[in-house]
């Protein structure tokens, strides 16, 4: 038995776009190093789609899973289905999540929203 | 990677050493009579077998009498005895306990000062995890029954002057006890020279079985029991007596009490040799506890930007078992209680890692963790937002 | 003499499994770790064992869920959390218990009597052991927190009908606790057919090993822990988790549940055959219990004109390994007050034998007594001043 | 290990002056089934001296084997040394006894006392 499943184990141990863009549309940080998870997410948009994804992320195996799994998600997407994305979808991705960890997973949809929300703002003003 | 698996949790539970089980074995299912059975054979044998170990364990604790040992299930049960019975059934109503003891101290306090009117008084520690002598005896008062403080934490591995702060309890009347879970088969630990009147301790954690513990009860100490229902231990705690985990108990005493003194020297070094090597190959650590009074199996560092599941996760693909105080493991927000009494921010504690010897550890298995530890701290820093390397 | 031993005392205690051994054994120095320690395999690998012990043992009892099996290091703890956690924390002060339970649910609510200003009610038995379900319903009050009923009785063996009397328990809204120390393993002990929302066992009792019981706590109950400090059992029961010990619970559950449909009858069956053959061959001997509602494999009798410890004394030298409710053996004045409770007096009392079988007994075990035991009751007797043989 | 001493258990198994002697001269009924311990010690008395013991007991291996003992050490003994014979003695001379048993094995000093009182009382009258 494994606590975490094996999905999670391939992108804790092999995290996918991990860094920063260079020159990001939107920058979204969540967590707090406080609380032991702190999330940085930056996105490149072009044409109103995803076009490049990279997070930096401390915290434990499932967020880092979670933050991994989330970009590979979100790669390509349109704005608008990358602010639909949901920790569930990411968590069914990952095979599933312990239920202590629900907290942490939460993050990685929370930093992509965070970082599109920063595009728009950008784009608005 | 290699094969072979690098254990270095020895401070959550130890490998039952193989001549503890050999001791056990007939125990199992060929002598296997109810030690309070002692109108036949079977059951003399059991408790002979029970006396016996009894009399080890008390041989390593230096005490006065054998009777003075009450055997339980653990030393949580030993700690919820202590606090359960003198505050619940005594006149006097507050106990002095440390912020850095185990929860098997803390929560049975705080049930009862939640539901029970219970006073405590919780004394902070220094940066080392030492508690003040002097504020211990500012914080005694007429109403307090019970002074509880452990020998050595577990976290940090500091210990604890005991024996000062036993004279000063009994300066003022008052009963202490010490959890001495962490020395035990470390460093000499004597009941007269600590000067407790009660003590914990658990067999698991110097190689002896699993679920089964002690409680040295000074002679003359009144405790009500805990548990209650049978005659077995002159009556200080009733159910069926478990034998065979009793004389591995034993046996495990007799065996640690031979290793001591070779043995804490030895894990002394290896934990020195440790800290170095990772010091020296990786920037921005920072050791804690006591660098003098400490037990001697243990070390526990914080790696500033990571977080100490994710060290766990990685280690465990090498093989590497050791622990960390991080919220994280705990699935609960705060990182461990301990870490943040002696000061550490929480974004710091989160990356503690304790490693915890034995005499089973080799000083390969210190070269190897000295080789992969940093790479895997280097692999997370590169992952994380607060770390600019 | 022979020399093969013959055990009759299972209902003491009864010899570990070859098979459950073999489960457990590479628990104790292989795979040793502890099951909190989820971040490392060896932690995940005792986790995973331990779990499916639960899941073994709650197959057994037919629970529901194995989040309803709580792990205790005996039904002794199991039957001392009950009682005091109902009663020390609740606001109802009262409790209803039976005459004949074990010393651990009579010593628990006689100290919180005399200590803690709890009411008892302990309801008398018949001559066979039984409970008056109309007694139970007429003493149960608005300030009742608990019925507390034996299933068996490990003295008589006499099977109490514990559906009846946790029905009527229910009606008035008041919690139900049995204790099937005797009946786990021997008969089907279903807990949603008994309706107790409480149960207590303890392994050595079925084969499994000594220092590890259950407390089945019915899904939706609550109850405060006994013994904190840890989150392991899910916060109900803290204690570094003894994974040998649970691992042998399971396998023993397990093969319990395999063995009972055959071994019920063929116990029951020699039982009936020691007491044919000892009652043709002794003048003067009764049998006590229920004759049909009883545990399969318990035989008790009273035999005039001895005293129980000289007869086991006796049977021991020809290596036979009973008990005895005779104050002799426990050093006090009474006799057993399970034998007083069913009214029996004191004098009879003294000459109670109790015989307990398990799977490994054989009928020429039980041959065998019939040939020795009557010479030895006849050797006791023509030294007694009681009796005119 | 033993719950009794050698010759405990040698006097256990093996009870010596088993029975009543015949018209005896003083008789000494001592216990209560009630309390699971009874003894009757019947004498014969010569010239002062205890010629004959005999005793009947109902109790434990304790009680069997301190009667045992007694009748062994009383046997031929003035009735004055009778009358001194301590319960001590008697332990000591089985080589000691379990300190829960000392409660019976106060019986069979006891019994001969009753048993030599009789006797006096019948020469009283
Ligand atoms: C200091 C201390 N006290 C108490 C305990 C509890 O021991 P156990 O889980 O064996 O009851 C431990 C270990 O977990 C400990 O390190
Ligand atoms: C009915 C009953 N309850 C409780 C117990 C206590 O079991 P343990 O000694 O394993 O705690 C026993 C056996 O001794 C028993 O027969
Ligand atoms: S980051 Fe703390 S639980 Fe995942
Ligand atoms: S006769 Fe009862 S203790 Fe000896």
């Amino acid at each position: 038995m494994d606590l975490y499943s094996d999905i999670v184990m391939d992108h804790f141990k092999n995290p996918r776009n991990v860094g920063a863009v260079e020159k990001p549309d939107g920058v979204g940080e969540v967590g707090n190093p406080t609380c032991g998870d702190m999330m940085t997410i930056t996105i490149k948009v072009k044409d109103e789609h995803l076009s490049e994804i990279k997070f930096k992320t401390l915290g434990c195996g499932a967020a880092i899973a979670t933050s991994s799994m989330m970009t590979e998600l979100a790669q390509g997407k349109s704005i608008e289905e990358g602010m639909s994305l949901t920790r569930d979808m990411v968590a069914e991705a990952l095979g599933g999540l312990p239920p202590e960890k629900m907290h942490c997973s939460n993050l990685a949809a929370d930093g992509l929203h965070a970082a599109i929300k920063d595009y728009q703002e950008k784009l608005g003003k | 990677m290699s094969d072979k698996p690098i254990y270095m949790d020895n401070a959550a539970t130890t490998r039952l050493d193989p001549e503890v089980f050999a001791a056990m074995e007939p125990f199992f299912n060929k002598h296997f009579g109810n030690a309070a059975s002692k109108y036949y054979q079977e059951g003399r044998t059991a408790h002979q077998a029970m006396e016996s170990a009894r009399g080890q364990l008390a041989g390593l604790l230096g005490a006065d009498d054998e009777k003075e040992i009450t055997i339980t299930s653990c030393a949580t049960e030993s700690n919820n005895w202590v606090i359960n019975s003198l505050l619940l059934n005594g006149t006097k109503k507050h106990v002095i306990t440390s912020a850095i003891e185990h929860h098997a101290i803390l929560e049975p306090i705080e049930f009862l000062e939640k539901h029970h009117g219970i006073k405590a008084t919780i004394l902070p520690v220094d940066e080392r995890g030492m508690v003040s002598p002097q504020l211990l005896k500012d914080s005694i008062t007429d109403e307090t029954a019970l002074v509880s403080i452990m020998h050595a934490n577990n976290e940090i591995g500091t210990v604890l002057p005991i024996r000062e702060l036993a004279d000063i309890a009994h300066e003022k009347g008052v009963l202490f006890h010490t959890d001495a879970c962490q020395t035990v088969g470390k460093i000499p630990v004597k009941v007269n020279e600590l000067g407790a009147d009660f003590l914990s301790l658990s067999a698991h954690k110097f190689h002896g079985p699993k679920g089964t513990g002690a409680l040295y009860i000074r002679k003359g100490t009144r405790l009500e029991p805990f548990i209650r229902g049978g005659g077995q231990e002159r009556g200080r705690r009733a159910g069926t007596s478990n034998i065979p985990s009793i004389v591995g108990m034993g046996k495990a005493a007799e065996l640690a009490g031979k290793r001591i003194e070779s043995e804490a020297p030895r894990e002394r070094e290896l934990v020195e040799k440790l800290w170095q090597g990772l010091n020296a190959k990786m920037p921005k650590i920072r050791r804690n506890g006591d660098p003098e009074k400490r037990i001697p199996n243990l070390l526990n560092i914080c790696v500033a930007g990571v977080e100490g599941e994710a060290v766990l996760g990685y280690l465990d693909m090498y093989g590497i078992m050791v622990s960390s105080g991080s919220a994280c493991t705990s699935g609960s927000l705060d990182p461990s209680h301990v870490l943040l009494a002696i000061g550490l921010p929480a974004e710091v504690a989160h990356g503690s890692i304790r490693f915890s010897m034995s005499h089973e550890t080799e000083a390969s298995d210190v070269e190897r963790i000295i080789e992969i530890m940093p790479d895997v701290v280097e692999r997370l820093r590169q992952m994380s937002p607060t770390w600019n390397g």
